[in-house]
């Protein structure tokens, strides 16, 4: 089979899944829909391979989509994004069949779509023209909402379907303007055809489609302000779809951005690089901080994927800043360190969706389980359900951005990009890197904060409600997906170097990023030990890894010193407590109290509504009777940025509707109006 | 230019049909009266209507047929419009069927009543035939007023006080528009005329072939006051500002099938007309002339429909609304005026009625089902009748513009269109305009489709009911998928019009 | 300003040399051994400074000994996070002593990681005791958890923007190789960079260790601890290792504030055992230094509030910034 | 027939129509706006005829008594049925233009005590056989109609800057009775008003065509009559069904319907 035939294969599948998941009786669904998308998955990932070794050749249908043509093609670019949402959905396929199996999302319509869904996102990246990417753009966003909406007798999932749904078309909308607005200067809508004129636009035309399509691939990726509909939707979801949109969907976003604004549009001026960065780092460190004190487990996962979107839009600013200011005339320092940077988002691209799937699967497996999502009624999972909790643990590891985790690779590379970049960028570039260092820190640093909320709470220590206490394990399956999600954590943790042969052949593709002629600069080669081009830098996660080891059997080694002096340990002894009696469940510390600190920090940011009474008993005011707290947060960007524009909606559509009253008189003097003005406007 | 020539018998019949096998459906249901038999019959005259413009579509080419002397002409825009008037048609006719059957069960209308229903429904179907296959734009006039009148009484089938209130607006703000499409059409021949002096014989100084060839001889002066006026005019009956006012009224008091109708076809076969008077206009007074016209209506439709969408309460209204929507998208579309735009305006047109169809046919069994056309009284939809749920929520992700049903494929290419035609900033503002109104119709939507059952009356579907329904969702995705010949048919229309 | 190609030249060529290696082995077997030293030296001079006669240097290993032959309780409802956390949090302390160029700038471990692979190693630490206060199911385990974090989270932009101002002159984040280029070049050390970024450092040295003003070591009071609140649940061996461990974190981050500022005497691959052991007395002696000012400065200083430890940080943060833009601005001589 | 008599003609014959749109606005009585209705249409026949003779085309003398009857006599007499008997003897001009009391009567609404008891113009109103007080004051009304005739007058320029004849100099009058029914007919709240401004809008543009091109082609011309023919015969079915649904024919009560 030659690469041109995988694309069939692939609708092959989907269409087989499809049909084969609305036909089976009711038992054999899960199990159908499941191994359906990760078949999907899989000709997604094969598709992908063959894309990162050879290419795929165009494939034109003309007579497919109306007035346009179907046109698929594959490069290494694309091939590179497809690996990554075909091993997604292969396992979030698998989990599914336990998932759905347990009850839950277990609706024929969801199930049906799921292939679809991950179909429409394999074919994103896969399309090699305007309207067959926005085809598949907008089938996606379709698929995904039909998915959202899968619980739909929540009112909750209602709202977030609905946020969801407005706000993707606000980003379709305006990724077709700006897709539309480059062809028709182009005058082409191939893909190939957009990238050969980008260089003869008008310095107007390429800022306008700029603009449009960032906002559009932006909103997709869940960038500051665009974000909102995903906190809402991703949790809202069934796990595996939360899985499928956190850890696929949104790469697609970005795929957006680097196919079209750093490939096809080519290399812009320096200010690109500036708004991709200051978008990235606004996200970054907004995300982190509401992922930080959200107590919804499946809300702080979308939260940290919002985050960790903005870290890659930062990497991918970086890079686009840097190449401008590097030229083309010499290998330099920047444009070393904008491959470093673009290395940076593609490994933290990876890392990403592994922890992020990892997370969500399990995220799925305790709501399963327990029914709940608010951590301060989670707890003590760790004995119940030890194989999510190692996966959790291993997620949120990675979420973290720590050594030994899958997301410090790529959170390293970037702090290495502005390191070896400050030296060589000029004094705009000397401003803006310290300033993006404290930002990636303060990510890193919240992040943390984060994810030991979500695992310790979580999972550590008692339950805190009788639903975490009854949780047990789900089955076969749903582990089998964690632990394929786990394995690609670990790999990704110790051994980047599996992404090696594939940069290698994506970031040639690149030039408007990577240099052409002389001032290009090969791919870092992500070895045992990480050497970047042009730069100094070193480090080898492996052997990071394999010195924890070793140095947590030394100190194990360590504890055996006066060990026969020790009497044998004391077991399941009661809590010390600093001499407290025994301290029940509920007097533990839950997320809200764990996060209680930072959002005082952050208070100016975060703006939580509290309120706080105290009721004194009648004879003294000093005897307390009983005291009140309620601490509620709200997205402030929502309240910035959106209750403005929905005010001012709703009061012109409230002029309006007063001016339809019914009256024939008022509608007839309308109509006379309107023909006098024209008539005046016509002389 | 290419010819116009007289049509062989063959497919000088397939432009009789499409006004022939309605007038003798409507007599046979005046003889007969309604049942199902004479309802078949109608659907079997608008099938004739739709395989008509089939024939005429595969046939025309470039050129233009001309029949009935030269009474009649079609050429590939009439082809498109007719398959349009056939295929909504089909659907609607047979929609009428389940519908009429349960209002006469329920005892909502009379035997009388459902008669006249027929009858006037059929001759909607051949005015609207005439307004688009006649050669000479004053008798699409008259077609065009001839609607009116035979929608009136089915506006007003109901006789409640709410159904005459909405039938005396539509008669009176329609008439008064389309007086203003007639004052501008005897502007239009005045000028016509002064500019064929000499050159063709007078009589037909209204005919498409022969403004076409006048109109670069054609004063402008006169020509801009006759532009503005048929641009006023026929934009009522299209549902454009300022005389957009008698829409929503009349879509919500009609029977659901004609309200598919009005605002599946008969709106389009309006704004057809306006494309015929732009290749004048755009001939005589150069494109930037009607291309404002057009985008000052287009967005001042879309900024009434898109905030009415808002606040709105009722969901046959709120489809009325969306129609207005797309008519004001229309609008744009055909002031980019490329021939990817046009093209992708016609698949619009077509797509928005088949889509429409079913939304209202669907409307309309929730409609009976509840007694109230209120969003507030019939909740949960989905969950009391999945498969009407589910057919309404596909009807409704086909109007919304999303892929895989044809709508997508229209809009994107007439935003392709509107870009090439150098229109970013209005396609721009009139894509936000659209997202408000996505934004209301989702939510509207979310708060009728979706939620628990409730309490409201379980809603089943009969197959015979539900199969129209079935059928224009299926062609809507079909059409959005793969277009096959239509789409060439398509673009010959868009190439004739820019 | 540094070309490009002299970039290129600057790639780092590290080869394995055996001085580097048994320097490794010496700077982790004197940090192990010396750390509790340096913080019984720190009690015996905070003690003398307030009038007490102290304990003496020794007695930190006095209780190593104690606590190692007491018996282990695990309390009830914990999980195997309680019980590994020391070991993580031992593991990575040593990993960070052989990286850090303490005795020597050769170790063949510098690769492993860099200045900031070496504060996620440290984070990683404070990660695992965090989980381990929070696995106690405790109020207090649970507010010590939480402010640490915090505080972690809020140290880091100053730890890598400080990290930056000392990467740039460098033109690498190996610490191995920040150190050879102070070597190279003392007169860098002067900058009002390199002042910003010391000062910076002495902060974020402050809030990893958990000294005052940002948490008092020595608190006995529970609603004021931070780091002591995490371990109050630990006991014998495992109790051992955390202030083991920490002491070697202490130990270590002075040591590498010492060389990086004054890094006369420390080997390099060239050095033979004279070397080594002169680099072992020079950190030994710059160790002692800063932990005696350390203590002295910490007699005059209260414990900040919990929520005005940010402001202290982002002071911090806002020098180190500092230094970044002054290392670029006002280049140094070279 | 001299240039300067057909110009005469014409000019009077377009005079007359556009007095009686005036008049139709002026008048409150719907049965005299009909009786106006009727004289408009008798001097919308005179433009074909006069044109017809003057220019000797057969198909305009042909089509003149066609107009006559329609719109002189089918039409207004289908409308005057739509009109109850008014509670006074039908006057004329001298009964209408009756004195202000009344009228002031009207003003106040729906009058008490023993007024009620007394047929007069507020009965008319609720039996629908004459207009309730107007949406604009007829005074306003009558400035209106004077600039809407200036604006026609403006418009028409271009149309005889092209073909400077006598009869596209009747035009703007022409163009002004349409401007008018148009006002009549968003000011008007009696359905039969209603249906008076459209005709009279309709008789203007009948008038326009007829000074502009000779008319339309004849297939036209009998749609369009036909076309207005049946517009009537509906609004005036549909007049019947509101009287029976609402008790009355006030169209500005219609406002069940909106947003």
């Amino acid at each position: 089979m030659s690469a041109a035939h995988l694309p069939a294969l692939l609708g092959g599948l989907t269409l087989a899944a499809c049909l084969g998941a609305a036909a089976v009786p009711r038992r054999a669904l899960p199990g159908v829909a499941g191994a359906g998308t990760a078949l999907v998955g899989a000709a997604g990932v094969a598709c992908g391979v063959a894309a990162l070794d050879r290419g795929i050749e165009p494939i034109e249908l003309a007579g497919a989509l109306p007035l346009a043509g179907l046109r698929l093609a594959a490069d290494a670019t694309s091939g590179l994004f497809l690996v990554l949402i075909g091993a997604v959905a292969v396992a979030a396929g698998i989990y599914t069949a336990g998932y759905a199996g347990r009850g839950h999302g277990s609706a024929r319509t969801p199930l049906v779509l799921l292939p679809v869904f991950v179909a429409a996102m394999l074919a994103v990246p896969l399309a090699a023209s305007v309207t067959t990417f926005l085809f598949f753009w907008e089938l996606m966003a379709l698929a995904s909402l039909a998915l959202v909406l899968a619980e739909q007798r929540r009112p909750a999932v209602r709202e977030a379907g609905l946020a969801y749904a407005v706000m993707t078309h606000l980003g379709f909308v305006a990724v077709l303007v700006g897709l539309v607005v480059f062809a028709a200067a182009a005058g082409a809508e191939e893909f190939g055809g957009l990238g050969e004129a980008a260089a003869g636009l008008s310095p107007a035309t390429r800022t306008a489609v700029f603009l449009c399509t960032v906002i559009g691939f932006g909103s997709k990726a869940g960038l500051v302000p665009l974000h909102a509909w995903l906190p809402r939707a991703h949790p809202e979801a069934p796990s595996q779809v939360s899985a499928l949109m956190s850890a696929g969907m949104v790469n697609l976003g970005i795929y957006g951005v680097v196919r079209v604004d750093l490939d096809l549009l080519g290399p812009g001026p320096r200010w690109w690089g500036l708004a991709l960065l200051a978008a990235g780092a606004a996200t970054a460190v907004y995300g982190v901080l509401q992922a930080a004190v959200a107590t919804d487990l499946k809300r702080l996962l979308a939260y940290s994927t919002s985050e960790n979107m903005g870290l890659v839009c930062v990497a991918l600013g970086v890079a686009a800043l840097l190449r401008a200011t590097a030229g083309n005339d010499e290998p330099t320092a920047a444009g070393a360190a904008a491959v470093v940077a673009l290395t940076a988002a593609f490994v933290h691209l990876f890392g990403h969706a592994a922890f992020k799937c990892l997370g969500f699967l399990a995220a799925g497996s305790v709501l399963a389980a327990t029914g709940r999502r608010d951590l301060d009624a989670l707890g003590g999972l760790a004995r119940r359900m030890p194989t999510t909790t190692t996966a959790f643990g291993i997620a949120a590891l990675g979420a973290c951005g720590l050594p030994l985790g899958c997301g410090f690779i790529g959170e390293w590379l970037l702090v290495q990009s502005l390191v070896h970049a400050l030296p060589a960028g000029g004094t705009l570039v000397a401003l803006v890197l310290p300033l993006t260092v404290g930002v990636v820190a303060l990510t890193a640093g919240l992040g943390v904060a984060a994810m030991v909320k979500a695992f310790g709470v979580g999972f550590l220590a008692r339950p805190r409600s009788e639903e975490a206490e009854r949780a047990v394990e789900g089955g076969p399956a749903m582990a089998a997906g964690m632990g394929l999600a786990a394995l690609a954590c670990g790999v990704l943790a110790v051994a980047p170097a599996v992404l090696s042969p594939a940069l290698g052949r994506v970031l040639p593709e690149l030039p408007a990023v990577t240099g052409q002629g002389a001032g290009a600069v090969p791919a870092p080669d992500l070895d045992t030990v990480l050497r970047l081009p042009g730069t100094s830098g070193a480090m080898s996660p492996g052997l990071l890894a394999v010195g924890v080891a070793v140095g947590i059997v030394v100190a194990l080694a360590a504890t055996h010193w006066r060990a026969r002096r020790r009497p044998a340990p004391l077991r399941d002894a009661p809590l010390w407590a600093c001499g407290g009696a025994a301290p029940t469940a509920r007097m533990q510390y839950t997320a809200t109290s764990f996060a209680e600190p930072l959002q005082r920090v952050f208070d100016g940011i975060l703006r939580p509504e509290v309120e706080f009474a105290v009721t004194p008993y009648p004879q003294s005011s000093y005897l307390v009777e009983r005291a009140s707290y309620r601490s509620r947060l709200r997205d402030v960007v929502e309240s910035v940025f959106y209750r403005p524009v929905l005010r001012a909606i709703s009061a012109a559509a409230a002029v309006v509707r007063r001016a339809h009253q019914g009256s024939i008189h008022a509608y007839l003097a309308y109509g006379a109006l309107g023909l006098v003005v024209a008539l005046l406007v016509a002389m | 230019m290419t010819a116009t020539e007289s049509a062989s018998p063959a497919l000088a019949a397939a432009m009789i049909v499409p006004l022939a096998a309605p007038l003798a459906a409507a007599a046979l249901v005046g003889a007969a009266g309604w049942r199902r038999a004479t309802g078949y019959a109608s659907v079997l005259a608008a099938a004739a209507t739709l395989v008509s413009g089939a024939v005429l579509a595969s046939e025309v080419g470039d050129g233009a047929l001309t029949a009935a002397g030269p009474l009649l002409r079609a050429d590939a825009l009439a082809a498109v419009m007719t398959i349009v008037i056939g295929a909504v048609a089909t659907l609607a006719t047979w929609g009428s069927i389940g519908y009429l059957g349960a209002e006469l069960a329920h005892g909502h209308t009379t035997t009388a009543r459902a008669r006249t229903y027929g009858i006037l429904v059929n001759l909607f179907l051949a005015t609207m035939a005439l307004a688009v296959l006649a050669n000479n734009l004053g008798v699409v006039w008259v077609a065009i007023e001839g609607t009116t009148i035979a929608t009136a009484f089915l506006v007003g089938h109901r006789n409640t006080p709410a159904a005459i209130e909405a039938t005396w607006k539509y008669v009176i703000i329609c008439s008064v528009g389309i007086a203003l499409a007639f004052l501008g059409t005897v502007v239009l021949y005045f000028a016509s005329v002064d500019a064929a002096a000499g050159m063709t014989d007078t009589a037909s100084g209204l005919d498409i072939d022969t403004l076409v060839a006048v109109a670069p001889h054609l004063d402008p002066d006169v020509t801009r006051l006759a532009v503005v006026l048929l641009l006023l005019g026929y934009g009522t009956k299209a549902g454009l500002a300022p005389f957009h006012t008698w829409l929503a009224d009349a879509h919500s008091q009609a029977p659901a099938p004609v309200s598919a109708l009005m605002s599946g076809v008969l709106l389009a076969v309006a704004f057809t007309t306006l494309l015929r008077v732009k290749v004048v206009s755009d001939a005589a007074l150069g494109t930037g002339y009607l291309r404002t016209g057009l985008l000052v209506l287009g967005l001042a439709t879309l900024v009434v429909a898109a905030l009415l969408l808002v606040g709105q309460r009722d969901y046959k209204r709120m489809l009325a609304y969306s129609s207005l929507e797309h008519m004001g998208l229309l609008a744009v579309a055909a002031a980019a005026g490329t021939e990817l735009a046009m093209a992708a305006l016609l698949l619009h047109v077509l797509a928005h009625g088949l889509g429409k169809a079913v939304l209202f046919l669907s409307a309309g069994q929730l409609q009976l089902a509840h007694g109230s056309t209120a969003i507030a009284d019939a909740r949960g939809v989905l969950a009391r009748g999945p498969l009407l749920g589910g057919l309404f929520a596909a009807g409704l992700v086909a109007l919304l513009g999303l892929p895989p049903f044809a709508l997508f494929a229209s809009e994107v290419g007439i935003a392709r269109g509107a870009a090439d035609a150098g229109l970013a900033w209005a396609l721009g503002a009139a894509l936000l305009l659209v997202l408000v109104a996505f934004a209301a119709l989702t939510r509207h939507s979310v708060d009728l489709l979706l939620g628990p059952a409730g309490d409201g009356p379980r809603l089943a579907l009969r197959p015979a009911t539900a199969a129209p329904l079935v059928v224009g969702v299926a062609a809507s995705l079909v059409l959005g998928l793969y277009a096959g010949p239509l789409g060439d048919v398509l673009t010959t229309a868009g190439g004739l019009l820019s | 300003m540094s070309g490009g190609t002299e970039v290129y030249a600057a790639q780092a060529a590290d080869g394995f040399s055996a001085s580097g290696a048994a320097g490794a082995v010496l700077q982790v077997a004197a940090v192990v051994a010396g750390a509790p030293l340096v913080i019984g030296w720190m009690r015996q001079v905070r003690a003398r400074l307030e009038g007490r006669a102290g304990a003496g240097w020794l007695q930190p290993w006095r209780d190593l000994r104690k606590l190692f032959a007491k018996q282990d309780v695990i309390p009830r409802g914990t999980t195997r996070v309680f019980t590994t956390a020391p070991l993580v949090l031992a593991a990575t302390s040593l990993l960070i002593a052989a990286i850090v160029p303490v005795v020597t700038t050769a170790s063949p471990l510098d690769e492993m990681g860099d200045l900031f692979a070496v504060v996620g190693l440290l984070l990683v630490g404070t990660v695992a005791l965090t989980l381990a206060g929070l696995d106690t199911g405790t109020a207090f385990g649970g507010m010590g958890a939480s402010r640490e974090v915090t505080i972690a989270a809020l140290v880091e932009p100053t730890i890598l923007v400080a990290g930056l101002a000392l990467s740039v002159p460098a033109g690498s984040s190996n610490l191995g190789a920040i150190v050879e280029s102070a070597v190279a070049d003392p007169g860098a050390v002067a900058t009002p960079a390199a002042a910003l970024a010391f000062i910076a450092l002495i902060v974020v040295v402050l809030a990893e260790t958990g000294r005052l003003p940002v948490d008092n070591p020595s608190t006995h009071l529970e609603l004021t601890m931070v780091h002591e609140a995490m371990v109050l649940e630990y006991t014998g061996a495992r109790l051992a290792l955390v202030e083991w461990a920490s002491a070697i974190r202490l130990t270590v981050l002075l040591a590498l504030l010492a060389n990086l500022f004054v890094p006369w005497g420390i080997a390099d691959a060239g050095s033979g055992v004279a070397g080594l052991l002169v680099g072992l007395v020079a950190v030994a002696a710059k160790v002692c230094v800063l932990a005696t000012l350390l203590a002295a400065g910490e007699v005059f200083l209260a414990k900040l509030r919990l929520f005005r430890v940010p402001e202290l940080l982002a002071g911090s943060f806002l020098i180190g910034l500092l230094a970044v833009t002054a290392s670029y601005f006002l280049p140094s001589p070279s | 027939m001299t240039s300067e008599t057909y110009a005469n003609l014409l000019h009077f014959a377009g005079g007359l129509l556009l007095l009686c749109t005036v008049g139709v606005v002026w008048r409150h009585q719907l049965g005299a706006s009909v009786r106006l209705l009727a004289v408009q249409g008798a001097a919308l026949a005179a433009i074909p005829l006069i044109s017809g003779i003057y220019h000797e085309k057969a198909h305009l003398l042909a089509i003149a008594p066609v107009v006559l009857v329609l719109r002189a006599a089918v039409l207004p007499y289908l409308i005057s049925r739509m009109v109850p008997p008014t509670a006074r003897p039908p006057g004329g001009w001298t009964a209408s233009a009756a004195p202000a009391t009344p009228a002031a009567q009207a003003d106040a609404g729906a009058p008490d005590g023993p007024t009620a008891t007394r047929p007069g113009p507020a009965a008319d109103v609720l039996a629908g056989s004459r207009e309730p007080v107007p949406l604009i004051s007829t005074s306003v009304t009558l400035l209106l109609s004077a600039a809407l005739t200036v604006l026609a007058y403006a418009l028409c320029r271009p149309i005889i800057a092209l073909d400077p004849t006598a009869d596209t100099r009747t035009a703007p009058a022409a163009l002004a009775v349409i401007f008018i029914g148009l006002l009549a007919l968003t000011t008007r709240r009696q359905a039969v008003s209603q249906v008076v401004g459209f005709l009279t809008l309709d008789n203007g543009i009948v008038a326009l065509a007829f000074l502009l091109t000779s008319g339309v082609p004849l297939v036209v011309e009998l749609g369009a009559s036909l076309d207005l023919l049946l517009v009537v015969l509906v609004v005036a079915a549909l007049t019947n069904r509101m009287r029976a649904a609402f008790g009355g024919t006030d169209i500005g009560e219609l406002q069940e319907l909106k947003e």
